[in-house]
């Protein structure tokens, strides 16, 4: 192969002639770079010209081979796409915008955009020069999936992971899958028992390709993508698994409103969980009667405070939903929900809140600077607020007083979180790559679903289940197969000119910079993304992009000051 | 298994190229089930498209859905349809038979190189603005090429812009066309159909139409988008001066048993974006938010709103009954909207310069969807149940892996 | 006072695994930098004059085997040198046991230091650097003037490569100085908006203030200037000051959701 | 030498402003590729470089552009939390932020080097800015030539 450059530009039907002077391009190209070839062809694109092309690269047998064309954003990106399907491998192509980049935005000065459009094919032929091609060995990633939490949305992504034919491994913290759902006996908004709906989730997880682990805890995941390894231990066995994958779904813990509205300290005031606790004995056994007149629901009890200054999502829909399982045990007890605003968005919600009301069910809202008081002596027997409406003072008689209290972050996420490069929001809640990925951890392979993310309904809960089996079924299926721009590759380290300083490590956003036996850094190209940060820092310049290095840019620049000199 | 592998398995059809939409086409495909992605637009993108920035992040809104747009686009097994609706389906005991509306375009998009020849001799014509180069404000589709678009109602059927087109892409007779039919036998269907927004016009006590400086939320959206026509300049429609004051009203035509019943979910933060970027530009202006329930449900929503009041958005938890124009003495007028508040009990009239209803999103129909039973479809975004796009996305790849299981599942799962 | 350290290191010598002391040796009437090794030899330490150690510290504590150690008696600015370098992983911690010295008013002066002491010891009352030592370098305030003043001393630069190689922290095994894409092989002297700068650059959340640079310059640029006002440029902006085992704000900085550090043009 | 100082400090460029833009492919780049859509006019004085990420930016580079006699440097990045790469571009801004410190420190304007995130994300934006800052560059005089002798002597290749 010869040491010519090709330069193919496209005159893009002689439409750009009257801003770019073509001969005057290809003079100072050619001034500058005696050893490329310059070839116009007039619109790629429409791919006519594609065995011009082809022709043309077998004539000069390049090294290199440019095209100056338009924006990729336009059609360039198609043509550079078509154009790697028709040359040969160990030719290097690029596609620099003559047209948007150039022609285009300079209409009033054809010189300068003549001079400009020759700095950007030469500043092109630069980055090829300096453009090293790193053929990476891929292993296959491990066709396992590790799931964490076999809540609603742990048990979900299992279903799903399994039917797509993956090996799954689900570790679970206690003995019986389900979670919360143990706890609960409707679901809102259709009130469907609880039980019914964890058994349809436990037959998706009675697959041969499952294998379910109680009381087992996740100490720590280390590895790579493709191949994380997982620490696991079950009554104090230790156990390492090597998996492709990792599915969060550990959920959060309830809060109980510990020292507030006399919370054990008057019999009767209870808190929400324990309102499902009892309510789901009551349905079972309808032959017990409900022995109260009256309950109150007090909501955001602990929630969108100072110390949580969160909405917990669920609350509204669960007071609504047990309100209303309290008017079907008996229809003439006298309900009252005290809150700040009911939290029901969308349809099904809207309706459940539209059902509360015609129901018979009492609304009244109260500001959290002037707070409801629970009364009584031994038993709740009343609670006063002040209507945040009208301002007046009521007091209700309550039998029975729930206090709905939110969602809280399992303090134990954080741990794995740091394992396996994920953020946490102020709360402690696990956060993804809000808004368009938002169950995918920055590090590949690494998903989160459920309430670990957030407080989520169960329905909810159970979409992010499905939706993290299938992005996480992706990620071992080969990826997405999303094109990066040319050069944006692995970073790796030159381990003799490494100083072992360590800067990459500290500020590398995925945890692919590590140490080595050496005490050189070492980058894994699984965890990588190719951001450049730790070529960016790296004082001895042994870190690098090698398809798009700091000698490239440096090429380019160089290129610009040389063209400019008066 | 292969990502370049092809499943043999009958495509799957999703109806609508919105973020909830793309993301269960990109899901499949990638799993190597083939897809046929229909958008009735000219753009894909969907709604997300016309929005300028995304809560509660604050940022640009087309930027991450550019990505799977263009993911979408050059994905083997992705065929996207634009301008192309769905007529019918007629399911099979081994498949379903999708009739599809394709709406051919005058402007071929393959061969148009967007040089602008045939708006620029439109123009000379003394046509201006019945050629126009897509985008023209927001929506802005950069996953698709910038095509220019003929305005049919306008075009007079000169054909000069034909004659002048370099690539023979422009044809306006194909504007007298009526749709092709297209028919394609698919396994499963995914709707993605998202909202569509309701008219305003019943709405009386709202006075819709009567004020240049009444918008809707979408609407005002475009109108201050750092994208839009005024570069981020918070303008008012009638004067164009700068807006001192603006009110958002929530709930038009939402939670109102003569319209739309329900919550529309995201109008809420969606008024608190919008109030949040009006203040930043304009620090002095006053700006009030009408609210029913502020519904700030969501991941960080909360802590958005607060940052919202703190920054002297006033919040006030009323449904205003009345907006209408009330005449200055310059002789242009502002608008005036009349409430009560309910801890006075006082009915109070305020003069806004701008105001914004939100609210009103309607689920959008899913056409042909009760042939269908359930194992055979998928429900998914926006026209399931009101959802913002953390949310549709999560349920665009849930419907995806449901039905990527039952089509790799019948196979008997991988090797 | 040199009674005392002429015990301690003595005392510390015949510690097992402590390899040698490293301090100042008067022989023959001729001060210089001396290892220690015989318990005997300890009456031949001298403190003064303020001699930079940390970069011979440096090179000898990375030849010690696994458990060695050895002893320093140095200035607090050598002392946090040797923190930066631990720090970076280039020696092992517990490799140097460090004897403090505190520097007089005026060396203090000579080097711009507001901290001429150990670390982790009170700071004497004496030391305090008065506005009247900062040089002009510092002090002038309008941009034309510093760009001619720099112009005139990176004139004079020969491009020795002193100032990096005394410098306790260049131990980098490939130098972007010596790279012909960032500094130009052959011009002397060198682009000095590269050479200087990007040493400068490196050294921002580094630079002691030792002042090793400085005084190995033969064509006598103002190096410390340059460092110290990269260095305070760096503490303005986010309070840090090198020589503690914090990490660079130039590393952490986007880790902050509201960086303490004001983003102003 | 010395006494010529003041003649280069006149306004009138000897010539043309040379500035260099490094674009974030995830947004900047977007706003000049719309701006080009629109056609936008603009200085043809600038160049462009995308790179994947404006956190790779090294500071180096930008003083090594800056010794090769470059007017300014913008790094154009993505909103700040609206980054691909984690977050990468937060971690940048103080490495560049130092870097204009230590023009400020030499006595060159440090405005020579514009860091912008997210405000080029759209066309529009993008071109007011880079019409901002080219005019600014404009106003300020080229980089004094005897701090950047060498680099007549070093492109004799």
């Amino acid at each position: 192969m010869s040491g010519v450059s090709l330069a193919i530009l496209c005159t893009c039907r002689d439409t750009l002639k009257g801003t770019l002077h073509w001969r005057t391009i290809e003079q100072e190209i050619k001034a500058r770079r005696p050893m490329t070839h310059v070839g116009y062809l007039p619109s790629l694109c429409l791919y006519e010209d594609l065995d011009r092309v082809k022709s043309l690269v077998e004539q000069e047998r390049p090294r290199a081979l440019l095209i100056g064309a338009c924006s990729p954003f336009a059609k360039g990106r198609a043509v550079l796409d078509k154009l790697m399907t028709v040359c040969e491998a160990s030719i290097s192509v690029t596609l620099v915008d003559l047209r948007e980049g150039c022609a285009w935005i300079h209409t009033g000065d054809p010189r300068g955009a003549s001079a400009k459009a020759a700095d950007i094919v030469c500043m092109g032929l630069a980055e090829l020069e300096h453009r090293q091609s790193v053929r990476l060995e891929r292993s296959a990633p491990e066709q396992r999936v590790l799931v964490v939490g076999a809540g609603p949305a742990g048990l979900a992504a299992s279903e799903i992971l399994a039917r797509l034919g993956l090996e799954v491994v689900l570790a679970e913290r206690l003995e019986r899958p389900g979670g919360l759902l143990n706890q609960i006996g409707k679901l809102f908004p259709q009130n469907v028992s609880s039980e019914e709906f964890l058994g349809s989730l436990l037959k998706g997880i009675d697959h041969p390709a499952t294998t379910f682990l109680p009381q087992t805890t996740v100490s720590r995941i280390d590895g790579d993508p493709g191949k994380f390894i997982a620490h696991l231990s079950r009554s104090g066995d230790e156990e390492s698994l090597t998996v492709g994958a990792v599915i969060l779904a550990c959920g959060a813990l309830p809060v109980f409103p510990e020292g507030l509205f006399r919370f054990r300290a008057l019999a009767g005031v209870i808190s929400q969980m324990e309102l499902e606790t009892k309510l789901k004995k009551l349905e079972a056994d309808r032959t017990s009667p409900l022995e109260i007149t009256s309950a109150v629901f007090i909501q955001c009890v602990a929630a969108r405070d100072e110390v949580r200054p969160y909405c917990s999502t669920i609350c509204c829909p669960t007071a609504l939903k047990n309100a209303l399982r309290l008017k079907t045990l008996k229809p003439d007890l006298v309900v009252t929900i005290l809150h700040r605003g009911i939290m029901a968005p969308g349809k099904a919600l809207e309706e459940l809140y539209r059902h509360a009301m015609a129901s018979g069910v009492f609304f009244h809202l109260y500001d959290p600077a002037e707070p409801p008081e629970v009364a009584g002596r031994e038993r709740a027997e009343s609670v006063s607020l002040i209507d945040a409406l009208s301002g007046r003072r009521f007091v209700f008689t309550a039998d029975l007083v729930v206090l709905s209290t939110p969602l809280k972050p399992r303090p134990g996420v954080a741990g794995l979180a740091r394992d396996l490069g994920m953020r946490l929001d102020p709360m402690g809640f696990a956060c993804g790559r809000e808004p368009m990925q938002p169950l995918a951890a920055p590090v590949p392979g690494v998903y989160l679903c459920g309430a670990v993310r957030w407080p989520v309904p169960v329905h909810e809960a159970v979409d992010q289940g499905r939706a993290a089996a299938v992005k996480a079924a992706v990620f071992l299926n080969g990826g997405n197969t999303d094109r990066k721009a040319p050069g944006a590759g692995k970073a790796m380290v030159l381990s003799e000119a490494c100083g072992g300083c360590g800067w990459c490590i500290a500020v590398c956003p995925y945890g692919a910079c590590r140490r080595a036996e050496d005490g050189t850094s070492v980058i894994s190209p699984l965890r990588c993304q190719g951001c450049g940060l730790c070529a960016a820092v790296c004082p001895s310049g042994a870190a690098r992009l090698p398809e798009r290095s700091s000698a490239a840019l440096r090429a380019m620049v160089r290129e610009i000051a040389q063209r400019s000199l008066p | 298994m292969d990502s370049s592998k092809r499943s043999d398995s009958l495509p799957v059809l999703v109806v609508g190229a919105g973020v909830c939409g793309l993301t269960a086409a990109l899901d499949l495909a990638r799993l190597g089930i083939p897809v046929h992605l229909i958008e009735r637009e000219g753009h894909i993108g969907g709604q997300v498209m016309r929005l300028d920035k995304l809560y509660p992040s604050d940022h640009c809104a087309f930027c991450p859905v550019w990505t799977d747009g263009a993911a979408c686009l050059a994905h083997p097994l992705i065929t996207v349809h634009r301008r192309t609706s769905l007529d019918s389906l007629d399911p099979e005991p081994d498949r379903i038979a999708a009739v599809l509306k394709v709406q051919p375009p005058a402007i071929d998009p393959e061969a148009c190189i967007f040089c602008g020849l045939c708006r620029a001799v439109c123009e000379e014509n003394g046509a201006p603005g019945t050629i126009t180069m897509q985008p023209v404000g927001l929506p802005w589709d950069p996953a698709a090429p910038p095509v220019p678009v003929i305005d049919s109602a306008l075009c007079s059927r000169c054909r000069e812009c034909s004659a002048v087109c370099p690539t023979g892409a422009v044809r306006p007779d194909w504007l007298d066309l009526s749709p092709t039919t297209l028919r394609l036998a698919v396994a499963d269907v995914i709707f993605a159909t998202g909202f569509v927004e309701m008219d305003h016009s019943p709405l009386v006590e709202y006075s819709p139409g009567s004020h240049p400086d009444v918008f809707t939320a979408i609407d005002f959206e475009a109108w201050t988008a750092e994208a839009g026509p005024n570069a981020g300049l918070i303008r008012r429609r009638s004067n164009g001066a700068q807006a001192r004051s603006v009110a958002f009203i929530q709930c038009v035509g939402a939670r109102d048993q003569r319209f739309l019943p329900y919550c529309s979910a995201v109008c809420c933060m969606h008024a608190l974006k919008q109030a949040r970027w009006v203040k930043r530009r304009l620090p002095e202006a006053s700006i009030a938010v009408f609210f029913t329930d502020l519904r700030s449900v969501g991941k960080g929503y909360e802590g958005y709103a607060r940052a919202a009041a703190e920054e002297g958005v006033l919040l006030v938890r009323s449904r205003p009954g009345m907006v209408f124009s009330l005449p200055e003495q310059n002789g242009g007028s502002t608008v005036a909207v009349r409430y009560e508040d309910m801890r006075s009990a006082e009915v109070i009239t305020a003069e806004f310069d701008l105001v914004v209803l939100g609210g009103g999103l309607a689920l959008c129909p899913l056409p042909g969807a009760s042939v269908l039973d359930a194992k055979r479809s998928e429900i998914c975004g926006f026209c399931r149940e009101p959802v913002d796009v953390s949310q549709a996305v999560v349920q665009g790849s849930s419907a995806a892996a449901i039905i990527a299981a039952r089509l790799i599942g019948r196979k008997g799962g991988r090797q | 006072m040199v009674a005392e350290h002429r015990e301690l290191i003595a005392q510390l010598l015949s510690e097992p695994g402590v390899h040698g002391i490293l301090g100042l040796c008067l022989e023959k009437g001729v001060v210089g930098p001396h290892l220690f090794t015989n318990p005997a030899d300890a009456d031949r330490l001298v403190l003064e004059p303020k001699w930079p150690l940390a970069k011979t510290a440096f090179f000898l504590a990375r030849s010690l085997q696994d458990g060695e150690s050895i002893g320093l008696v140095c200035r607090g600015c050598d002392i946090r040198a040797l923190i930066e370098l631990e720090k970076a992983g280039q020696i092992r911690p517990g490799a140097v046991h460090f004897i403090g010295l505190e520097c007089s008013a005026e060396q203090a002066a000579a080097c711009l230091c507001e901290t001429p002491y150990p670390p982790g010891v009170e700071p004497p009352e004496a030391v305090t650097v008065k506005p009247a030592s900062v040089p002009l370098v510092l002090a002038l305030t309008d941009k034309p003037g510093r760009l001619q003043l720099w112009r005139d001393h990176f004139q004079r630069c020969i491009k020795c490569y002193g100032c990096r190689n005394a410098c306790p922290l260049c131990v980098c095994p490939s130098c972007k100085l010596e790279d012909d894409g960032y500094v130009t092989r052959g011009g002397v002297p060198p682009d000095p908006l590269a050479f200087h700068l990007i040493r400068a650059m490196h050294l921002a959340d580094r630079c002691v203030g030792c002042g090793a640079c400085q005084e190995s310059c033969p064509a006598e640029v103002p190096l410390l200037a340059l460092h110290l006002a990269a260095r305070s440029a760096l503490r303005n902006r986010t309070g840090y000051v090198s020589g503690t085992t914090e990490i660079s704000p130039l590393l952490t900085a986007g880790r902050e959701d509201k960086p303490r550090w004001e983003e102003t043009w | 030498m010395t006494g010529s100082y003041s003649s280069s400090q006149s306004l009138t460029r000897e010539r043309p402003v040379r500035a260099i833009l490094f674009a974030c492919r995830w947004c900047a780049l977007l706003g000049a590729d719309r701006a080009g859509r629109e056609r936008l006019d603009l200085p043809a004085s600038f160049r462009l470089i995308p790179v994947e990420c404006a956190a790779g930016i090294e500071p180096d580079l930008v003083l090594r552009a800056f010794a090769d006699g470059i007017d300014g440097v913008a790094v154009l990045g993505c909103h700040l939390g609206g980054c691909r790469y984690n977050e990468a571009n937060r971690s940048a801004r103080l490495r560049l932020f130092m870097v204009r410190d230590l023009l400020d420190i030499i006595g060159l304007d440090a405005g020579r080097l514009l860091l912008s995130w997210g405000t080029a994300h759209e066309g529009f934006q993008f071109v007011a800015q880079v019409r901002r800052f080219l005019h600014k560059l404009e106003a300020l005089p080229v980089v004094d030539p005897d701090l950047l002798q060498q680099r007549e002597k070093s492109y004799g290749r």
